[in-house]
C-alpha cells in the first residue's frame, strides 16, 4: 500500500475533469436506472423456485460422504468446479509473483500490543481453523472458510514482522502452495482409474476423500492467501530460480 | 485389437484438461526443467486431441459425467465436432507457441511464463469441453486471469497498463456473464446447457440473461465498440503471448457465444433485429479495425487492430444464419481456425522481426525479406489468409460467408466483406512493401534462431493448407448429436 | 414483497452502482472496489433467490456457486491490486492512460 | 490409376516444385538453380507436348481435387488451355535462359527465380483451370507471385510501383470474387462448359447476369490492361527486363485476356452473351483501348514505356476478337494470344539487351544502334513489323482474321480501328527502326559493358533471336498442322462452335 500512498493523487482535480465526470454521470445515470429497473423487473417476474435440483441434492446426500448440502455440492456433486477454483487461486499467486512487486522495505516497528495480540491470537485462530474444517462436514464451514482464518493468522504474523525462513521459501513453500490443487488432481486421476469416472467417490469412502482434500486444501488456501497478501515472492527470488535454470543449460 | 479398443475407450477429453493442469503444477514445482516439462505437456495435448478426434469419428459425440452425477446435479464434459475443432486448433497453435517460447523467453521470464501458460491451456481445453454454464464461468475466469498475467510479463509501462485495462474489462465481462447465469439458474433450476435448452422460453429473466451474457462475451471477444482493451494489451504483451491471445483466448469467449446463441437461446433469439444488430457491429468492427490497422506505424499494433477487424467477420454469422444456417456455420468455423493459425503466425513473425531489429516501426523494417526469409514468408503467407485470397483457410471462410450473403441478398454485408478484404490487403502489403526496401535508419541486427522462425512459418503454411482441406475439416465439424431448427449441427 | 426478492433487488442495485463507479472513476483502486461491489451484487442475487419460497429449504447449489465465486473474486482482486501497484510505480499515478484509441 | 488424370497437375507442379526448392538454395548456388529451372522447363515442355498430341487425337486430360462444396479444383487440358500452356511453357524456357544471363551477379537471385517459377505456375494454372473458382485461385496467386518481382529492386520507386500494381489487381480480384460468388449463388456450378452454362437461367435474372459480366470483365480487365484499368502497367516497367517480358507476353496481361475469352465463351457462351447485349460494350472498350494505347505509345521516349503502351493496345485485339462474336474473329483473337506473346517478348528482350549492353533506355539514344548490335536490332525489327501487321510476320495473320471476322459479322467499323491502329503502330515503331539503322551512331554509348568482340552475352542474344524466328515462322508456316493458327481453328471448331 505504501506505493499507492506515495503515488500522486490520481487526476489533478481541476474544474475541467470534474465537469467531464459530472457530465458523464448525468449522461449515464438515466441509462443505468433503466438498466437496473429492467434487471429488477426480470428478477421480480422469475417463476416459482425450481425444486427439482434441491430435491435431487437431498436425495443423494447419503451417497455424498458429508451431511451438509453445500459441502456436498462443493466437494462432491460439483467438485470439478472446486478443483478449477483452487487452480484459479494458485494461478493468482503465480500471476502476482510474476509481477515482481518489490518487497516491503521497512520492517514493522516493534510493537508490544501487536506482539501480544499475535501470541494470543495465533493459537486460537489455528484452533478455529481446525474447527471450521471439521464442522464443514455437517454445518456451514469447510476448507475455504478454514483456509481464510488460517491466512488471517499468517497475516497477523506477517504484520508482526515474521517472515518465512529462507530454507523453507523454496521447494517446501511451493509444495505447500500447490498441495491443495495437486491432491485434488491426483484424487481425480485415481478415481478415474478406479471407477472410470473423474472424481467419482465410492459412497463408502467419499467422506475420507473429502476430508483429505479439504485438509490439504485448507493449508494451501491459507498459505496462498497469505502469500497474496505479501505480494512479493519470498526470498527465493525468481532470479535465483532462474540461476538454477541457467545451470540446466550450461 | 485390444489395444485399439482400449485407446478408443480412453478418456482423451479428461486427459486434455488434466495434462496441462499437471503440467502447470509440475512446472511450478520443478523450475529447473521447466521447458522440458512445458514441451512434453504441449506435445501430449496434441496426442490427446488426435485420440479424441479418432474417438469422435468412430463413436460420435462424447460425454463424460464427472463424479458419476449426471446433470443437473453434476457436471458433464461434452465434446462434439465444434469442440474438437477448437481443441485441435488450441493444441496445434499451442504446441507451436510452446516451441517458439523455449527460445523466446530468457530464464527469468521462462520461470514465470510456463506455469501460467499451462494454466491457460488447461483453461482453454476445459472451456471447450464444458457443457455447464457455471463451469464455463470458472474456466472463463481461469482463462482471463492467466491471460492478464501473461500480458504483463514484459514488465514495461505499456504492458502493465494494457494488462490492467484488460483485467478490468475481463472481470466486468465475467460478472455480467455470471449474473446471467444466476438469472437462468433461478429461472430453470439448472446450469446444464442441454437441460436449459430443453425448457427455455422467452421471459424477462431470459432476455436479461441473454443481454448480460452476450454483452459480457462480446466484451471478452472484443467486438466493436467493446474492443478498446484489445490493442494495448495485445500489442504490449510478449510476442508468443500476443499470438495466443489473438489466436486462442478471444476465440474461447466467442465459442461460448456461439454455443449459447445456437443451442441455449435458439428459440428466443429468432428475431431478426438482434442478429442484424450483431451483424452491424461486426461490419463496424471490420471497417474500423481495418482502417485503424492501416493507420498504425507499429507492427504489433497493426496486427492487433487487424484482430479487431477479423473478430467482426465472426459476428457476421448471426445475420447470415437465418436461412443459410449450415453455410454460415461452416464459414465461421473456418474463419476461427484460419484466423487462429494466421494471426499467431503473424505475431510470432512480428516477434522475430522485433528480436532481429530491436523495434517494430514498420517503415524501418530493414530488408527483412533478405535476412529473415522464413519469417518474411510466414508473415506473407499468414497475410494471404487474413486477406482472404485463395488458396487459404481465410478464403474459404470468406467465400462461404459471401455465398450466404449473396444468396440472401444481404448486399451490405458483401460490400463490407469486400472492402474489409481490400483494407486488409492494404495494411498487410504496407508491411511487406517495406520488408523489401532498405530502411532509413540502420540498426544492429540480432540473429534469430530457427526455433523461433519455423513455428511461425509452419503455422502460416497451416493457414494456407487449410484452404485445401475443406472436406476433412467439415467432416470433423459435422460430428454432433443435436440438430437444431435451422439445420445447424451443433 | 418477500425478503428474497428484496435482497435480490439490492443485489441488482449493487451491481448497477458498481458498474457506474467502474465507469466514472479513474483511480484504479476505486475501479477495483467497484468491480468488487458488482461482484457482491451478483452473489447477493444468487444467494437471496435460493430461498424464494417460504416453505422450502434453501437451495444449496447457489451457495456452493457463491463460495466458488468468492474465491475467484479474491484471486482476481489480489491480482488487480498487485497490477495496480505496478502501474502506479511505473507511471507515477494509479490511473490508466487516458486515450483509448491511439 | 489413370495417368491422364494427373498430367495437368504434374504440369503445374513442374514449375511449382522447382520454384519452392529454389527459395531454399543459397545465393551462390548458381548451378543447382539453373539445373532446377531447366529441368522444370523441359519436363513441362515434354508433358505439354504429350498433351498436345493427345488432345489432337481426342484424349481427355483432367485433374479433379476437392476444394469447396460443389466446386472442385479442376485442371483440364482442352485445346484452348493447351494453346496458352504451350505458349507459357516455351516462353518460360526462353525467358529463364535470358534471365540467367540478365541477372548474372545481381543480388537475390534465388528469390527472383523462385517467384519467377511461381509466376509461371500461376499462369499455367490459369490456363488449365477447368472452372471459375480454380481460375480465380490461380489468378490471385499470379497477383501475389508477381508483386515481389515488381518490387525486386527494393527502391522507393519500385515499392510505389508495386503498391499501384496491387491496388489495381487486388481490387480487380475482389470484383471478380463478388462476380464469382454471385454467379455461383444463381447457378450452383462454376464449371467451364462449351457454349456456357447459363442458357437455362430464367429471364428475371438477366439484369443480375449483366452485373456479373461487368464485375468479371472489370476484374479481368485490370490485368488485361483495358483502358481505364491500365494505370499499373507502365509503372510496372520498373521491374527487371525479363519480368517485363514475361509480364507482357505471357503472365499477367495475357492471363487477363485469356480470362475474358473464358468468361465469354465458357461461362456465358458467346451467343448468350451477345443476346444479353454485353459484347457490344466490350468491343467498344477494346477498340478504344487499342487506339488509346497506340496514341500514348507515340509520345513515350522511354523505350520500355513505349512498349508498355503498345502492349495495352495489342492485348485488346484479343478482347476485340472475342467481342466481335463470330468464328473467324475468334480465331483471330485467340491466335493473337500467341502471336502477340512471341512478338512482344522479342521486343522486350531486345530492349533489355540495349539497356544491359549499352545503357540505352530511351528511344532518343538509339541512333545507329543497329550497327553496334545488328542481331538484336534484327530481332527487334521483326517484332516491330509484326506489331504493325506487315506480312509475313505473325501479327499480320491475326489482323487479317480479325478484319475478316468483323466483315462477316457486319461490324465494318472494326476495320477502321485495325487500320488506324496499324498506322499508329507504324508511327511509333518505324522512327525507332529508322534511328537504329539509318542514323549515325554517337561517339559513346550511355553506359557500355564490355563483352569482348561479341555483340552481347549469348544468353541475352539467343532468346530474342529464337522468339523472333518463331514469330516469323508462325506467320510463314500458317498452314502446317500444330501451327498457332491451325490450333486456333481447332479450338474454334471443338470448343466454341462445336456442332
Amino acid at each position: 500500500m505504501t506505493t499507492l500512498i506515495q503515488a500522486k493523487s490520481p487526476i489533478p482535480n481541476t474544474g475541467d475533469s470534474m465537469n467531464r465526470r459530472t457530465l458523464l454521470l448525468i449522461l449515464l445515470l438515466p441509462l443505468l436506472v433503466i438498466f437496473a429497473a429492467g434487471l429488477g423487473y426480470a428478477v421480480l417476474l422469475l417463476p416459482e423456485q425450481p425444486q427439482y435440483l434441491p430435491n435431487l441434492v437431498i436425495e443423494n446426500m447419503d451417497q455424498s460422504g458429508v451431511s451438509h448440502p453445500v459441502t456436498a455440492v462443493l466437494l462432491n456433486f460439483r467438485g470439478y468446479d472446486t478443483l478449477l477454483e483452487l487452480v484459479v487461486l494458485l494461478l493468482a499467486l503465480l500471476a502476482v509473483w510474476s509481477l515482481n512487486i518489490p518487497a516491503a522495505r521497512h520492517k514493522a516497528a516493534p510493537n508490544e500490543v501487536l506482539d501480544t495480540l499475535t501470541n494470543l491470537l495465533t493459537p486460537v485462530l489455528i484452533l478455529v481453523t481446525a474447527y471450521l474444517l471439521w464442522v464443514g462436514a455437517h454445518a456451514p464451514g469447510g476448507a475455504f472458510q478454514a483456509g481464510s482464518v488460517l491466512a488471517a493468522s499468517a497475516v497477523l504474523l506477517l504484520l508482526g514482522g515474521w517472515r518465512i525462513s529462507v530454507k523453507l521459501a523454496g521447494l517446501p513453500l511451493r509444495i505447500i502452495l500447490m498441495a491443495g490443487p495437486a491432491v485434488f488432481v491426483i484424487i481425480a486421476v485415481v478415481t478415474l482409474l478406479l471407477e472410470g469416472q473423474l472424481l467419482k467417490f465410492p459412497p463408502a469412502q467419499a467422506g475420507q476423500f473429502i476430508v483429505i482434500i479439504e485438509t490439504v486444501a485448507t493449508v494451501s488456501i491459507g498459505a496462498t492467501l497469505a502469500a497474496l497478501f505479501l505480494g512479493a515472492r519470498p526470498t527465493a527470488t525468481s532470479n535465483e530460480v532462474a540461476n538454477e535454470i541457467d545451470g540446466e543449460h550450461k | 485389437m485390444a489395444i485399439q479398443d482400449a485407446l478408443l475407450a480412453f478418456p482423451w477429453a479428461v486427459a486434455l484438461i488434466f495434462l496441462p493442469l499437471a503440467g502447470a503444477l509440475s512446472c511450478f514445482l520443478f523450475p529447473r526443467i521447466i521447458r522440458t516439462l512445458g514441451l512434453i505437456t504441449s506435445f501430449s495435448i496434441v496426442v490427446s486431441v488426435v485420440g479424441l478426434g479418432w474417438q469422435l469419428l468412430e463413436q460420435g459425440s462424447y460425454r463424460h459425467t464427472i463424479g458419476g452425477w449426471s446433470p443437473p446435479l453434476g457436471i458433464e464434459l461434452y465434446a462434439d465436432g465444434l469442440s474438437l475443432l477448437m481443441l485441435a486448433t488450441t493444441a496445434l497453435v499451442g504446441f507451436a507457441i510452446s516451441i517458439y517460447s523455449t527460445a523466446y523467453f530468457k530464464p527469468t521470464l521462462a520461470v514465470k511464463f510456463w506455469p501460467i501458460w499451462m494454466c491457460l491451456l488447461a483453461a482453454l481445453n476445459a472451456l471447450f469441453l464444458s457443457a455447464d454454464i457455471f463451469n464455463l464461468y470458472v474456466t472463463l475466469e481461469l482463462l482471463g486471469l492467466s491471460a492478464v498475467a501473461l500480458t504483463a510479463l514484459t514488465g514495461s509501462k505499456e504492458a502493465f497498463s494494457g494488462a490492467m485495462r484488460y483485467l478490468l474489462a475481463t472481470l466486468l465481462a465475467s460478472l455480467a456473464y455470471l449474473l446471467g447465469v444466476a438469472l437462468l439458474y433461478h429461472n430453470f433450476g439448472s446450469v446444464d446447457i442441454s437441460l436449459l435448452a430443453a425448457q427455455i422460453q422467452a421471459s424477462p429473466a431470459v432476455w436479461a440473461a441473454l443481454g448480460l451474457m452476450a454483452a459480457g462475451l462480446a466484451l471478452k471477444t472484443a467486438l466493436f465498440p467493446l474492443h478498446f482493451w484489445l490493442p494495448p494489451a495485445h500489442s504490449s504483451a510478449p510476442a508468443p503471448v500476443s499470438a495466443l491471445l489473438s489466436a486462442l483466448v478471444i476465440k474461447a469467449s466467442f465459442y461460448i457465444f456461439l454455443r449459447l446463441w445456437f443451442t441455449l437461446f435458439e428459440p428466443v433469439v429468432d428475431s431478426e433485429t438482434i442478429s442484424t444488430l450483431l451483424g452491424l457491429l461486426g461490419c463496424a468492427a471490420i471497417l474500423w479495425g481495418s482502417i485503424q490497422a492501416l493507420r498504425q506505424t507499429r507492427l504489433k499494433l497493426l496486427i492487433a487492430y487487424s484482430t479487431v477487424a477479423q473478430v467482426g467477420y465472426l459476428f457476421l454469422v448471426f445475420p447470415l444464419s437465418a436461412s443459410m444456417g449450415s453455410v454460415a456455420w461452416n464459414a465461421v468455423a473456418y474463419l476461427i481456425i484460419s484466423h487462429a493459425l494466421a494471426k499467431s503466425a503473424m505475431f510470432l513473425s512480428a516477434g522475430n522481426m522485433i528480436s532481429f531489429g530491436g523495434h517494430d516501426r514498420i517503415a524501418d523494417l530493414d530488408r527483412v525479406v533478405q535476412r529473415l526469409p522464413l519469417t518474411a514468408a510466414a508473415f506473407a503467407l499468414a497475410g494471404v489468409s487474413i486477406m482472404g485470397i485463395p488458396p487459404s483457410g481465410g478464403f474459404i471462410g470468406k467465400w462461404l460467408l459471401l455465398e450466404a450473403a449473396v444468396t440472401q441478398g444481404q448486399w451490405y454485408l458483401v460490400a463490407v466483406m469486400i472492402i474489409g478484404g481490400l483494407l486488409a490487403a492494404a495494411y498487410i502489403f504496407k508491411v511487406i512493401g517495406y520488408t523489401f526496401s532498405p530502411a532509413k535508419v540502420m540498426h544492429e541486427a540480432q540473429s534469430v534462431s530457427a526455433t523461433m522462425q519455423w513455428p511461425a512459418l509452419l503455422l502460416a503454411i497451416g493457414a494456407i493448407l487449410l484452404g485445401l482441406l475443406y472436406v476433412p475439416v467439415l467432416s470433423m465439424l459435422s460430428i454432433s448429436d443435436v440438430v437444431i431448427a435451422s439445420g445447424v449441427g451443433l | 414483497m418477500n425478503p428474497a426478492n428484496f435482497y435480490a433487488l439490492i443485489g441488482i442495485g449493487l451491481f448497477s452502482v458498481g458498474l457506474l463507479g467502474l465507469i466514472i472513476n479513474s483511480h484504479l483502486l476505486k475501479k477495483i472496489l467497484a468491480i468488487n461491489i458488482m461482484g457482491s451484487g451478483v452473489f447477493l442475487v444468487l444467494v437471496a433467490l435460493a430461498k424464494r419460497a417460504e416453505n422450502l429449504p434453501a437451495d444449496p447449489v447457489p451457495h456452493a456457486m457463491v463460495i466458488t465465486g468468492i474465491v475467484v473474486a479474491v484471486s482476481a482482486t489480489a491480482l488487480a491490486l498487485s497490477l495496480m501497484l505496478r502501474v502506479a510505480s511505473e507511471t507515477g499515478h494509479a490511473t490508466l492512460p487516458d486515450e483509448v484509441e491511439k | 490409376m489413370n495417368w491422364n488424370d494427373w498430367i495437368p497437375l504434374l504440369v503445374v507442379i513442374t514449375s511449382l516444385l522447382p520454384g519452392l526448392i529454389i527459395f531454399t538454395l543459397a545465393e551462390d548456388n548458381v548451378r543447382a538453380r539453373v539445373m532446377l529451372n531447366l529441368f522444370g522447363a523441359f519436363a513441362k515442355l515434354a508433358l505439354v507436348g504429350l498433351m498436345l498430341w493427345g488432345v489432337y487425337f481426342g484424349y481427355h486430360y483432367e485433374t479433379r481435387l476437392p476444394l469447396l462444396p460443389n466446386s472442385d479444383l479442376v485442371l483440364r487440358a482442352g485445346p484452348l488451355a493447351l494453346l496458352f500452356v504451350t505458349l507459357s511453357t516455351i516462353l518460360w524456357l526462353v525467358t529463364t535462359v535470358y534471365a540467367i544471363g540478365y541477372l548474372e551477379d545481381s543480388p537475390h537471385r534465388s528469390r527472383f527465380f523462385g517467384f519467377f517459377s511461381l509466376c509461371v505456375t500461376a499462369t499455367v494454372g490459369v490456363a488449365l483451370a477447368g472452372n471459375l473458382i480454380t481460375f480465380l485461385l490461380f489468378y490471385e496467386l499470379l497477383t501475389l507471385a508477381t508483386y515481389p518481382l515488381i518490387v525486386h529492386r527494393g527502391t522507393e520507386e519500385a515499392r510505389q510501383a508495386g503498391k499501384t500494381y496491387l491496388r489495381y489487381t487486388i481490387s480487380g480480384g475482389a470484383l471478380m470474387l463478388i462476380g464469382t460468388v454471385w454467379l455461383y449463388s444463381l447457378t450452383g456450378t462454376l464449371e467451364f462448359t462449351p457454349k456456357g452454362f447459363l442458357s437455362n437461367i430464367g429471364e428475371q435474372h438477366y439484369p443480375a447476369l449483366i452485373g456479373i459480366f461487368a464485375l468479371l470483365i472489370t476484374g479481368l480487365g485490370v490485368k488485361a490492361a483495358l483502358v481505364p484499368l491500365h494505370g499499373w502497367l507502365p509503372l510496372a516497367m520498373i521491374a527487371p527486363a525479363p519480368v517485363s517480358a514475361l509480364l507482357h507476353a505471357v503472365a499477367v496481361v495475357k492471363a487477363g485476356a485469356f480470362g475474358i475469352v473464358r468468361v465469354v465463351y465458357d461461362v456465358f457462351g458467346v451467343e448468350f452473351a451477345a443476346g444479353l447485349g454485353v459484347l457490344k460494350p466490350l468491343a467498344w472498350l477494346a477498340a478504344f483501348t487499342i487506339i488509346y494505347g497506340s496514341i500514348r505509345a507515340l509520345f513515350q521516349d522511354d523505350l520500355k514505356r513505349r512498349l508498355a503502351y503498345s502492349t495495352i493496345s495489342q492485348v485488346s485485339y484479343i478482347a476485340l476478337g472475342v467481342a466481335i462474336a463470330g468464328p473467324i474473329a475468334t480465331i483471330g483473337g485467340v491466335v493473337h494470344l500467341v502471336h502477340q506473346g512471341l512478338m512482344k517478348i522479342t521486343l522486350f528482350f531486345c530492349a533489355g539487351n540495349l539497356a544491359e549492353t549499352l545503357g540505352i533506355h530511351k528511344v532518343s539514344e538509339m541512333n545507329g544502334v543497329g550497327r553496334r548490335m545488328p542481331w538484336t536490332m534484327a530481332a527487334f525489327t521483326i517484332g516491330a513489323f509484326g506489331m504493325i501487321g506487315a506480312p509475313p510476320v505473325a501479327g499480320f495473320i491475326s489482323k487479317w482474321y480479325l478484319g475478316l471476322g468483323a466483315l462477316n459479322n457486319d461490324q465494318s467499323w472494326v476495320i477502321f480501328v485495325l487500320a488506324g491502329s496499324s498506322l499508329l503502330n507504324a508511327a511509333y515503331f518505324l522512327p525507332i527502326l529508322h534511328r537504329a539503322w539509318f542514323m549515325p551512331s554517337p561517339k559513346s554509348w550511355p553506359h557500355e559493358h564490355n563483352f569482348g568482340n561479341k555483340e552481347t552475352a549469348w544468353a541475352l542474344l539467343l532468346p530474342p533471336l529464337i522468339t523472333a524466328a518463331m514469330a516469323l515462322a508462325a506467320g510463314l508456316l500458317v498452314t502446317m498442322p500444330f501451327s498457332p493458327l491451325e490450333w486456333a481453328k481447332l479450338i474454334s471448331v471443338r470448343e466454341f462452335y462445336q456442332p
